[in-house]
């Protein structure tokens, strides 16, 4: 790996090619078409995957029916599918908020994510069918919905998902309107008819561009409040309010900034295999791989200090409910879940990522992300697997007294893991093929701003920021 | 918990509040024993009045069966002290006889160890402490006279332990159990107030605390307190005063 | 160290240049002929050769040493008089892991000044020959000879470019 | 809203310089001011170390009152430095470049400021040594390392010591240019200081990759300073109010955003005083209150979280301690206060670009955000005490002394007048950030329009 990074190094310093406008958009168009075996073959393993997941799904569903300390591994894939995929769109967001430019050309591959929203959406229909509600027994269990009605949780949750699966669609679509025109005008068949169908007449006026802008900040803005909401939720009525005692205020937003950290990891993937696999080295410069390595990095710092401002605390203020939320996720049976998880969403990338010749490295990065994603889902399912497996009669408790046994996985929760993981993937290559996984505007907008100068000897590059 | 790792003795006490009438006989003690300066008005009305153990009035129950009562209170000498961890400077500790100490010429006067102790009973000298002319000869020479910027709290008479242990070391026998009282101790009227060593079973205090009343102040801490507190019993109502007092 | 230099004063970046340029024609060696700026120009505006710089070793070093120290001083210092404070562990790693955190922090910081300086050649309170215009804009381009010999065609060289003044020490 | 204009550099200098080579007429008599109050504050100082605690207003269990407030208060301003240089140094903000030195500066004083409390705080500093030497001293006992009152003076060092550096190493360029324009001792002075500086491609090139070197390294310290501070509160479990795993984020970032206020004020003053007003533009002004917006509003929603989770737990003594906070007196009126003015009315104003760009509006404005989040600090701190706890006969029973207000009030004084000494001898604005600026923006025409541009080196 290291070999390639330092051969990426020096390509690197090389500025970025220009490409002329109608190139672009024939080269990446023509990317959409004519898929290879090796494409074909990996869709048809991931859907029969995706499939036996839904089935067996059902199946538990079927099975253990209400029993909610069974579904600690559904809710921990809620959660992370939700960071993978809800939280990779925020990317496409970044041009808007700092005008970076390395960014314009990934937005496609990042908002596309949005559409892997589905498969949250679809684990977690049994799981708001499962949660308990607020009263049982006549007793109220610690939930931020104090006096709200009993089931606003599974009512706002459900709705928070599906409004932010709408706004993530709408983000990608109106981001997307210019390239359903250019297909419109350079594509075949039904790709040709869905553009025309898309496009809603776009030319490409002064108006059209500008309401474009607006709508993306708009979108993007809502996609952002909404995503931190929903995470809100999951996190606390899904994952706190099920074990009596913890309480933990800044797990809201480790769980949002982990998700973060996800949704760059799975973009870094995606863009590996797209710009591998598609010939795209043109148009991905490594400086996009070297900026999400940059992000990367601090989402991972940021991990670590999340975690232990929250973990310094317990570990100090040691009253009975810190303990036995401590002995609950930590020392109890998670131990090794919980180790394993650390070095690999911490540690390793954190190790890896600091240096620059690895961020600037594809294949490195990919590795990277590749690990920072499989230690979250062991984070995750450090959380919410206990968080599940407290029975429903100790619930209210003032705390734990008792850490109750974890409920460990089945052949039906491996399934079930394995298909939600597999789902997002094939949606997002499917996707590859219904539309350029690289915005083609986006890509012409980064050729016309940034221009390799020549500043007396030296060789620059001159990156234009319109306001 | 930590109890076992340390030395012959534990220290500790135990409160009966059935036993106690909220006569403040300890309070008065106590001041005498440990060269507490006096609570001067000033001193009560700006809430820096000093007193190491404190009769608690609290009431229980509704109006209109509601009825006063008392409840000593001094520090708690837990074995997990919040108070502890959080001192710069070691000034105060967690000794091998189970005592939480405080050593005066450590202290620095942060004042952090006083927030952190959810019984408040941690003192802090604002002023350098003063007595009347008639009283300069009443002071215990056993016990340091705190100076201004420093924190204290009760000590279980420690001068007092240690003034018995060492007779008994050099009679070469163990401190026979009741032969270590503390001021308060002492002085109760009924004897609520129960002082020795918890490492002994066989000692007082060892078979008191066994029994089915007893109870710790606000236990959800997990400070695990070495002061034991028998609770209240009515003849007509069956209200512990732990859960009346533990939520005060 | 050079027996003598001269400095050729620019009022424009191109010329600065051109006179590199021709400075590497007449079979200047590299690094006996460099450019004063009073302010950062791109890498390699002038064609100057991009030196080479060790940065990156020294916050690695310091960090080390810092980390070091600090276990000393946290792990050591709590054995070496272990109380009991509130039945936390006598070597307690989480209380520790900040104090080790920050002291490696801080070693990294000086270490990288350190650096700094060194490699940025200071201090150096003779820096030679200079012209205090180059704060003011003006760009400086400064020979140093080892052999009187080849003043001569520097100077023309520096001419040549347009230099506006040339300075002799 | 392109306001740049072409400056030579010979007017950079003029114009950056007016601090050192010929100081506005109203030095002299502002710093003689600020001093005499300077020294009224020390008197103050002595008298309370002299007579003792009691002069304050603090009881039991209120131990901690006014001056751990302004100690956090200081540490937070403290943040504005590395806020603005390192992030937007990494961020490659160009609209950094003016306020880069004015904001270390700042971090540098107010954190001089900062640990000036806790010392006082005390009563008796001179056994502060006991507290804060890391070896052994003559007690046979080294300071207890699990305490966060040891990991404060650490963290604070480290991040005291970090920024001075910083500032130096940023100094250089600029300590040889007032080398090459004064005379005398002056020039003695700078030679000096500048380390025989002579703006080669070698210590250029030091200057840029150093700088961003030194941003990576400080950003993680300034992220743990605050987060420290705050733990002095959040570990104690006993106190409700203060125990809470969320303090450590939520303090860094209102440190920002009182941070970042500060350093508007502060550029407004800078333009105001010494006329830089083709450096410090409204355009400066508008992108700070952009960053001020986003920083405000993620402050507010960790404000929002604290209350939620302080409030989750449903136990009856948190919920009686947020009652005393928000609707009893005074603290009610306190917290109104507090709410309007770190949020309620600047950001909305903010939100008008005709705003953003009117440099008093935005002075004003930066004001209040520092009252109101002065007052969160007190917030924080002190209804945690003064809450009525089981088995206590006193609570509440706080007012700040008048002897606290003056302390306070010297703290201000204190930091002006080291600005103002420091403007004295160096520039505020950094000239060879300004001069780069000229070099690195361009503008290109896009078809016909003119579009600012950004030079970038192929890194």
């Amino acid at each position: 790996m290291a070999s390639e990074a330092i051969a990426h190094e020096s390509e690197h310093h090389a500025p970025p090619p220009q490409v002329d406008a109608d190139v672009i958009a024939r080269e990446l168009i023509a990317t959409t078409t004519g898929a290879s075996g090796r494409f074909k073959a990996w869709a048809w393993i991931l859907g029969i995957l995706s499939i036996a997941g839904i089935v067996s799904l059902i199946v538990k569903f079927t099975d253990v029916g209400d029993d909610s300390t069974k579904w600690g591994y559904v809710a921990a894939m809620v959660s992370f599918l939700l960071s993978v995929a809800g939280a990779a769109p925020m990317i496409a967001m970044a041009p808007v908020m700092a005008k970076a430019n390395w960014v314009r050309p990934i937005t496609r591959l990042a908002s596309i994510f949005s559409f892997a929203g589905v498969a949250t959406l679809i684990m977690l229909i049994p799981l708001v069918a499962i949660l308990p509600p607020l009263v049982t027994e006549g007793a109220r269990r610690r939930t931020i919905w104090y006096m709200a009605p009993d089931y606003s949780p599974h009512f706002w949750t459900t709705l928070g998902l599906v409004l932010l699966l709408f706004t993530g669609l709408m983000l990608f679509y109106s981001a997307a309107l210019p390239d359903f025109a250019s297909m419109r005008d350079h594509s075949t068949g039904w790709r040709q008819r869905l553009g025309k169908r898309l496009a809603r007449g776009w030319v490409g006026t002064d108006v059209q561009w500008r309401t474009l802008r607006k709508r993306i900040g708009m979108f993007g803005t809502f996609y952002f409040l909404i995503l931190v909401f929903v995470n809100f939720l999951i996190s606390t009525d899904f994952g706190q309010s099920m074990v009596p005692g913890w309480r933990d205020a800044i797990f809201p937003m480790y769980h949002t900034i982990s998700g973060f950290q996800a949704g760059v990891a799975g973009v870094v993937i995606a863009l590996y295999f797209s710009r591998r696999f598609m010939k795209l080295e043109k148009y991905v410069h490594l400086d996009a791989f070297w900026s999400l390595g940059r992000l990367l990095f601090a989402l991972t710092l940021l991990w670590v200090y999340f975690f232990y401002s929250s973990f310094i605390v317990f570990w100090y203020g040691r009253s009975e409910n810190d303990i036995a939320t401590l002995n609950h996720q930590i020392k109890g049976p998670m131990l090794p879940v919980f180790l394993v998880g650390v070095i690999l969403i911490w540690f390793v990338p954190w190790w890896m990522l600091i240096w620059n010749r690895v961020r600037r490295g594809t294949s490195a990065m990919v590795v990277g992300s590749f690990i920072i994603l499989i230690g979250l889902l062991l984070d995750r399912i450090r959380i919410f697997v206990p968080a599940w497996s407290v029975p429903g009669d100790q619930i209210h408790q003032k705390w734990l007294e008792v850490t109750p046994e974890v409920y460990w996985p089945n052949i039906f929760d491996i399934l079930i893991i394995a298909g939600g993981i597999s789902l997002v993937a094939l949606i997002v290559m499917l996707m590859t093929r219904v539309i350029p996984v690289l915005s083609v505007w986006q890509v012409q907008e980064f050729n016309l701003l940034a221009k390799p100068i020549k500043y007396v000897r030296g060789h620059a590059t001159l990156v234009a920021k319109p306001d | 918990m930590a109890t076992a790792e340390f030395g012959s003795h534990n220290w500790g006490m135990v409160v009966d509040v059935d036993k106690c009438i909220g006569c403040n006989a300890c309070v008065i003690a106590c001041q005498a024993e440990n060269n507490i300066p006096l609570n001067t008005q000033d001193r009560v009305e700006r809430a820096r009045s000093i007193s190491w153990i404190r009769v608690e009035r609290y009431w229980e129950g509704d109006f209109p069966d509601a009825k006063a009562r008392f409840i000593p209170i001094m520090c708690q000498h837990c074995e997990n002290a919040p108070c502890e961890p959080v001192c710069p400077v070691y000034a105060t500790y967690h000794n091998s006889e189970g005592m939480n100490v405080q050593v005066y010429n450590r202290c620095v006067g942060t004042r952090y160890c006083a927030n952190g102790c959810p019984y408040i009973v941690r003192f802090f000298n604002y002023w350098e402490p003063v007595w009347p002319k008639s009283l300069r000869n009443h002071l215990n020479p056993d016990v340091t006279i705190r100076s201004r910027g420093i924190m204290e709290k009760c000590s279980f008479c420690v001068h007092r332990i240690r003034r018995v242990s060492r007779k008994a070391r050099s009679e070469g026998h163990e401190v026979a159990d009741g032969a270590v009282q503390t001021a308060c101790s002492s002085s109760c009227p009924t004897s609520a107030l129960i002082f020795g060593n918890f490492n002994d079973p066989n000692s007082k205090v060892s078979q008191m605390k066994e029994d089915q009343r007893h109870y710790t102040l606000l236990d959800q801490f997990g400070t695990d307190p070495n002061v034991i507190y028998l609770a209240k019993i009515d003849a007509d109502k069956k209200v512990g005063a732990g859960e009346a007092a533990s939520h005060g | 160290m050079s027996t003598q230099s001269i400095l050729g004063l620019f009022h424009q970046a191109e010329p600065a240049a051109d006179a590199m340029d021709g400075l590497k024609e007449a079979g200047f060696k590299l690094g006996t002929f460099d450019v004063l700026t009073g302010t950062p120009y791109p890498e390699g505006a002038f064609g100057e050769h991009v030196p080479q710089h060790r940065l990156f070793r020294f916050p690695a070093f310091g960090a080390i040493i810092g980390f070091t120290l600090s276990v000393f001083l946290t792990a050591v210092t709590q054995l070496a008089y272990p109380m009991v404070t509130g039945g936390k562990p006598i070597l307690s790693v989480f209380a520790m892991l900040i104090i080790m955190y920050e002291m490696t922090m801080l070693s990294g910081v000086i270490a990288t000044v350190v650096g700094i300086v060194f490699e940025s050649r200071l201090p150096n309170m003779k820096p030679g020959i200079y012209d205090t215009r180059i704060t003011e804009g003006w760009i400086g381009v400064v020979v140093t000879f080892d052999d009187d010999s080849k003043v001569a065609d520097a100077e023309s060289v520096l001419n040549k470019a347009g230099a506006v003044e040339i300075k002799h020490a | 809203m392109q306001q740049r204009r072409e400056l030579d550099q010979v007017y950079i200098n003029r114009k950056l310089l007016n601090g050192q080579l010929d100081t506005p007429k109203w030095w002299a008599p502002t710093v003689t001011f600020l001093g005499v109050v300077v020294v009224i504050g020390l008197v103050v100082i002595s008298i309370m170390i002299n007579k003792g605690l009691g002069v304050t207003g603090l009881s039991r269990p209120v131990y901690w009152g006014l001056f751990i407030t302004t100690f956090v208060f200081w540490v937070g301003i403290s943040h504005a430095g590395i806020m603005i240089s390192a992030i937007l140094r990494l961020t490659q903000a160009e609209w950094r470049r003016p306020v880069t030195r004015a904001a270390e500066l700042l971090t540098v004083f107010s954190l001089l400021t900062a640990l000036v409390f806790p010392l006082i705080h005390a009563g008796r500093p001179w056994r502060i040594a006991y507290w804060i030497m890391p070896y052994d001293i003559s007690r046979g006992i080294y300071p207890n390392i699990r305490s966060p009152l040891i990991m404060d003076p650490v963290a604070i060092g480290t991040y005291l010591t970090g920024s001075t550096l910083f500032l130096y190493i940023a100094l250089l360029p600029d300590l040889g240019n007032l080398r090459d324009r004064t005379t005398g001792w002056q020039n003695a002075m700078y030679t000096v200081l500048a380390l025989g500086w002579r703006g080669n491609p070698r210590q250029w090139k030091m200057q840029t990759v150093g700088g961003i070197l030194l941003s990576a390294l400080m950003l993680p310290i300034f992220v743990s300073v605050h987060s420290i501070v705050s733990w002095d509160f959040a570990i104690a479990s006993a106190v409700e109010g203060w125990h809470s795993t969320i303090f450590a984020p939520y303090f860094v970032i209102g440190a920002v955003h009182s941070g970042v206020s500060a350093v508007v004020t502060m550029m407004a003053l800078m333009r105001w005083l010494w006329k830089w007003d083709d450096f410090i533009r409204p355009e400066h002004f508008d992108a700070l209150a952009r960053l001020l917006i986003v920083v405000a509003t993620g402050w507010l929603a960790f404000t929002f979280l604290e209350l939620t989770f302080a409030l989750y737990g449903q136990d009856a003594p948190e919920i009686a301690l947020r009652e005393m906070q928000m609707f009893q007196w005074p603290w009610n009126m306190l917290f109104i206060i507090f709410f309007l003015t770190a949020y309620l009315i600047p950001v909305p104003l903010w939100l008008f670009k005709r705003v953003r760009n009117n440099i008093a509006m935005m002075f004003w404005t930066s004001i209040l955000v520092n009252v109101g989040m002065w007052l969160e600090r007190f917030l924080i701190i002190v209804p945690g005490l003064a809450r009525r706890t089981p088995f206590v006969y006193t609570w509440e029973a706080y007012r700040p002394s008048g002897v606290e207000w003056m302390i306070f009030i010297w703290a201000f004084a204190w930091v002006t007048f080291l600005m103002l000494l420091f403007s004295r001898f160096f520039p505020l604005v950094p000239l060879f950030e300004a001069k780069e600026s000229q070099v690195f923006t361009d503008d290109v025409m896009i078809g016909r329009a003119k579009v600012p541009a950004i030079v970038r080196e192929a890194d």
